[in-house]
């Protein structure tokens, strides 16, 4: 059995481009174990989503859920990618990205069921997740794209050879201070990869409703932009391992991702009124990408159908153990009210909703 | 008749306009999906893509657009799907609509209303929780509301739309749902409240408690507990309007009861209860307190998440109970 | 003699133009009695800027003054080509705005010494200048552009033909609610002209230290865009004739003025740094609106120099005695601190400066 | 020696960055320009375009990536030309840098400081002279500083740069220019006054006289006059931080003289003297109130250009005066 491989994704297309730039390869090699550990998790990711849908219907999480299922790919491929140094930043819709970079799916659901478990302590919740190279998690639509040109001007500003990734969605690609972002990123040349995850619609809302373009990958004018099929493993990892290597040298390059998501925008969106059951099964059906990586590792014979139910099976079973215990566990110690409002400072006197409750660490 | 908050505020804007066509509405998502909240529902239906606009998420955009629309002839409302999202566009609020008039010494109108869900709901984290009262509060040339009861939304959202001036009309999430009844005039296409003027939701002889939007709900679950804990008699104030606020109203109840208490969900600092206590301190009414007025408000954090830290973060009745309990020595 | 010619100007440079836009004409018809009003108005505002550059050396202005000279082609072109229902929104750089839109001189004199007798009762200052169809005078970089864009929805939406000129600066162009205008307006397809007045620097900065792009006209996009020698009347004025047939039946498009600016930013602005004495003197020497105008007077022999002497002459003399007359106004009545902070609302209750002051209409 | 503010701040500026090469300086026109009113003059010379850096004008923008340079490492000096333009950002500089290190539960972290004049100007109109001092101070996660001396802002800057939180520094334009005495020790670099602490500027005995900014100067004159006309005693107390602001220093003081006066520049409703009136209503220093207490600010209005109308609304000595007067019923 072969242990690496080469496949041929789909064309990307491309924005601004010069000679010097180079362009992103359509032959891309894999390895055996990479796929199956990306199978792994993604199939964890997708879970997880379902299993935390479950839990918001029994209400275990409360508030806002927003689900990723549809768009493993994307932060798979490109995490697949990144190397130590560079730095993520993304919006509300964050659970994928979380677990890829460092939070463990019981944090993850334990943050969910706002216990004291969370990766947050269980203060953040659904939109708030965050690790050492994962700065969020944001609930502001768009604010995460300057924050994220921010960590690229640190990284160039501390000559790390760090790139950072910036996430946002194609109902925010039309906020100003995304256009803001890039105009200062192209002029100081950071290391900034600007990522549209062009999931179809914001809320309620279709791409061609909300953007006077959806040519995602050229709106940053002269910024360099690829289009990429967001639901390819692979075309995703191509195109940011050929972003990494070009924002060192070039400066901010735009991504657009092209995916799809799945669930309604949060979990009390009744997803009824902007798109049909069929248009989801259908895209479910022909271009999910767990089914389109299954292929490409079958198709290599990397492993065989039952290895990789088995695979299937121990992310639920895993994911199921990991919700049960996270319901279960404690809620955070009351003190974490008034913990972490500074950094380095006890809390002093920090007034309750009295003026006769009064905190101090 | 018993309706939902959400219910009479889509109500009174249908009434709105059909009374005027120059009313539009304009925000995300308020077309076709009814608004995040479906405060906006049937809107869409009744009255079309140009008069009921889904805007893209671009707060600063839209909200600048509705301030040019206001002065060149619509009467637009401009909805924030929160007012957490306001900060994104709170400079047109406030150096484009509030001062044109005064700036322009009368030249430029802005006459619309900026309306959506304000403060705290549940489990939606820091972000998503903070009351801006005190803010709009703060600028000369906006009115600014913070309706509590279904006619109070009914009536004063009307008078809103109406206002030639530029008004912030603070929700709240949490009481879209909550059934309210409606009298017969409140049901009627011309019931209108004037802005600026306080409500006493309950008279009471003991203590004046004053608060705003969920804050009022707050204060007569307290005013109830006390009365049967303590046989204390609460008189409660629905302030309504935060800008101008009804001092006079407030005054004139401490005057009776001696004695106040506050209660809002926002931050204590520089809040909405600080303006409160600085006025009765610096008028006449002051002289009629037997004891020092206190505050209840929002703890003085960001809004965790968790349920337990959540509901620590906002004051219940029992905030309110303490208070009085203290403030009567009881 | 000829009353009426016709002159060709430069090339329109143009962006996402398509067949059935047509193109902006460069041949470009006028009449003599049109190019001596609009000698006078030029000269009437240079002398307006001259004037108040005095007065504040004089400290009868007080604060921030943008002077308009070196750009007046534009404004004059622009108006030149309004139609009565058509509506005009600006930067603090307004004074030639709101003389060409219904200010009188006096009453901008008046305005700027601030005295009651101003076009805003002395309450706006230089920045704050309107008329009924100028909405200012904004003194927050870009927020006149999305202002402009809802000036545009109200003349859709009443179905009057009119369409909204919003007029920003290279500097401002970075702004991210200009994008956001942007996109709605070409959503919504509304009769929207943009117009980027591109003097060159905003304050201390060079436009190409501003903006990852220099090219305006091309920054909207998706929007058809055109470049315009804003030091040409007739350029200016045919560009803008056909941007107002575009824009009712097209939607929005974007305009560049390349034009100049001979003052520093404002008074305040020591204009050392970023530019020197000859660059300013080359381009008045080179390419000055009013000399160019003067100069297409005279080649079609529709006065004389002294006859043009003479409308010089008689501008100043009309400006310096509107000055005069300025500065000796009285102020504002007292009463106007605290009218018009509401409308249809006399002042109730106003808290003055303490407790034992309250102001009542 | 004496300093003018603006000088004042370029060199605690300076010092740190020379101290610190993580310390950053960004904002429009910081660099080669020197800044609009000069407050950075030197530092593009010495530390260069990488550390002194223009931006173009999108406060939105640049603060947000003040934001993530600061949780990436740096320590960035976020200049707004004014806070006016602030507004344009606000929602970075809350929801953002302020509620960050808490949701993530101490995982964020945004050591920067958001700086630049505030509060009004001469002859600027409305648009550019808004205090946002109760605005910023209402926030968790923030500090606020508004500083009134050439000490205070050389102690403060410096403190807050050194900061591990995002702190807000609120300098005033008309003082830029205002020559200040400063200290043998204050010249040094390693001169460092407490975020929290207030300053009594005057000790006195009848009347406590509580400002910020352009406020204490204010005071200080109404103090001085008081002194002449009523041999009145004023103490005079310079607030130096809103948030977390002093409020041991007031109730102490009020403890003492029993009367209370409080001086800001901003608008009336919801301001900081509200905060300050309502703090000591609910504290123990209540007891010792020999008369209530007042307020002097500005009018609550948007901000004339003509100069007869601006300088009614803004206090001056005689706003503090008359309110003295009338507190201890000369
Ligand atoms: C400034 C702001 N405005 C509005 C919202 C409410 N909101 C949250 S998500 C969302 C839709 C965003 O769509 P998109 O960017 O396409 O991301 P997706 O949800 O598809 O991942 C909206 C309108 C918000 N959180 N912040
Ligand atoms: C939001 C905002 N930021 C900063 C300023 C300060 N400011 C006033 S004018 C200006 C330069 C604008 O340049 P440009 O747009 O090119 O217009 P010009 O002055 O050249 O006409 C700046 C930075 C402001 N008024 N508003
Ligand atoms: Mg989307
Ligand atoms: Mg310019």
């Amino acid at each position: 059995l072969r242990s690496a491989s080469t496949a041929t994704v789909k064309d990307f297309k491309l924005h601004a481009f010069e000679e010097k730039h180079g362009t992103p390869s359509t032959t891309v090699q894999f390895e055996k174990d990479e796929l199956l550990a990306v199978y792994k998790d993604m199939n964890i990711m997708r879970r997880m989503e379902t299993t935390a849908s479950e839990m918001y219907r029994d209400k275990k999480i409360r508030g806002f859920l927003h689900l990723y299922s549809g768009q493993e790919a994307v932060a798979c491929g490109m995490v697949a990618a990144l190397r130590p140094q560079d730095t993520v930043v993304s919006a509300y819709r964050c659970h994928g990205w979380a677990y890829l970079l460092g939070c463990t799916p019981y944090s993850i659901l334990a943050e969910l069921a706002g216990r004291g478990d969370g990766c947050s302590i269980g203060k953040g919740g659904s939109m708030h997740m965050y690790s050492e190279k994962f700065f969020g998690g944001n609930g502001i639509v768009g604010a995460q794209v300057p924050v994220g040109a921010g960590l690229a001007w640190a990284h160039k500003y501390k000559k790390d050879g760090g790139t950072s990734v910036s996430l946002y969605g194609d109902g925010a690609s039309n906020q100003g201070q995304v256009f803001e972002a890039f105009n200062i990123a192209k002029l100081w040349n950071l290391p900034a990869i600007f990522v549209c995850e062009n999931n179809k619609y914001g809320m309620g809302t279709a791409d061609h409703r909300s953007s006077a373009s959806i040519e995602y990958y050229k709106r940053g004018d002269y910024i360099p932009g690829i289009r990429v099929d967001g639901m390819s493993y692979l075309a995703v990892k191509s195109a940011t391992e050929f972003a990494l290597e070009f924002t060192q040298t070039h400066g901010p390059i735009v991504l657009e991702m092209e995916t799809y998501r799945y669930h309604g925008h949060s979990m009390s969106d009744p997803d009824v009124t902007y798109r049909t059951r069929d248009d989801i099964q259908s895209m479910r059906k022909t271009n999910d990408p767990i089914t389109n990586l299954k292929k490409l590792i079958l198709d290599n014979e990397f492993a065989t159908e039952d290895e990789l139910k088995a695979i299937e099976k121990d992310a639920r079973s895993s994911i199921s153990k990991d919700a049960k215990k996270a319901v279960s566990a404690s809620l955070p110690d009351e003190k974490h009210l008034y913990t972490h409002i500074l950094y380095q400072e006890k809390a002093k006197d920090v007034r309750g909703c009295d003026n006769f409750t009064w905190y101090n660490e | 008749e018993k309706m939902a908050i959400r219910d009479v505020l889509s109500m009174a804007m249908a009434e709105e306009m059909r009374r005027d066509d120059k009313v539009v509405l304009l925000g995300e998502e308020v077309g076709a999906y009814h608004g995040a909240y479906k405060v906006s529902r049937g809107l869409y239906e009744e009255f079309g893509p140009e008069r009921v606009v889904d805007t893209p998420i671009t707060e600063m955009g839209f909200a600048g657009i509705a301030v040019g629309a206001a002065m060149n002839g619509l009467r637009p409302i401009c909805e924030f799907m929160t007012f957490n999202f306001s900060l994104q566009a709170i400079d047109q609020v406030v150096n484009s609509a509030a001062k044109g008039h005064y700036m322009s010494a009368g030249i430029l109108k802005a006459p619309m209303v900026f309306r959506g869900p304000n403060g705290p709901s549940k489990g939606v984290g820091a972000q998503h929780s903070q009351c801006l009262a005190a803010w709009y509060g703060s600028v000369p040339g906006l009115k600014v509301i913070s309706p509590y009861s279904g006619e109070d939304c009914k009536g004063l959202l009307k008078a809103a739309i109406r206002d030639p001036n530029p008004v912030v009309f603070l929700e709240n999430e949490l009481l879209y749902g909550v059934e309210f009844e409606m009298s017969e005039a409140a049901m009627k296409d011309d019931f209108l409240l004037p802005i600026g003027k306080a409500k006493i939701e309950r008279e009471g002889t003991d203590i004046t408690l004053v608060g705003h939007s969920k804050g009022v709900g707050i204060a007569l679950e307290a005013a109830a507990e006390l009365e049967k804990k303590h046989g204390v008699s609460c008189e409660v104030i629905n302030m309504r309007t935060i800008r101008p606020w009804d001092e006079e109203a407030v005054f004139n109840s401490v005057k009776k009861t001696n004695r106040l208490v506050t209660v809002e969900l926002g931050w204590p600092r520089f809040g909405v209860g600080a303006e409160i206590l600085a006025r009765v301190m610096e008028s006449d009414a002051f002289d009629y307190l037997d004891a020092p007025a206190v505050r209840v408000t929002g703890a003085d954090l960001p809004t965790a998440y968790a349920e337990n830290l959540e509901s620590l973060s906002f004051p219940e009745a029992h905030n309110v109970v303490r208070s009085v309990e203290k403030v009567l020595n009881l």
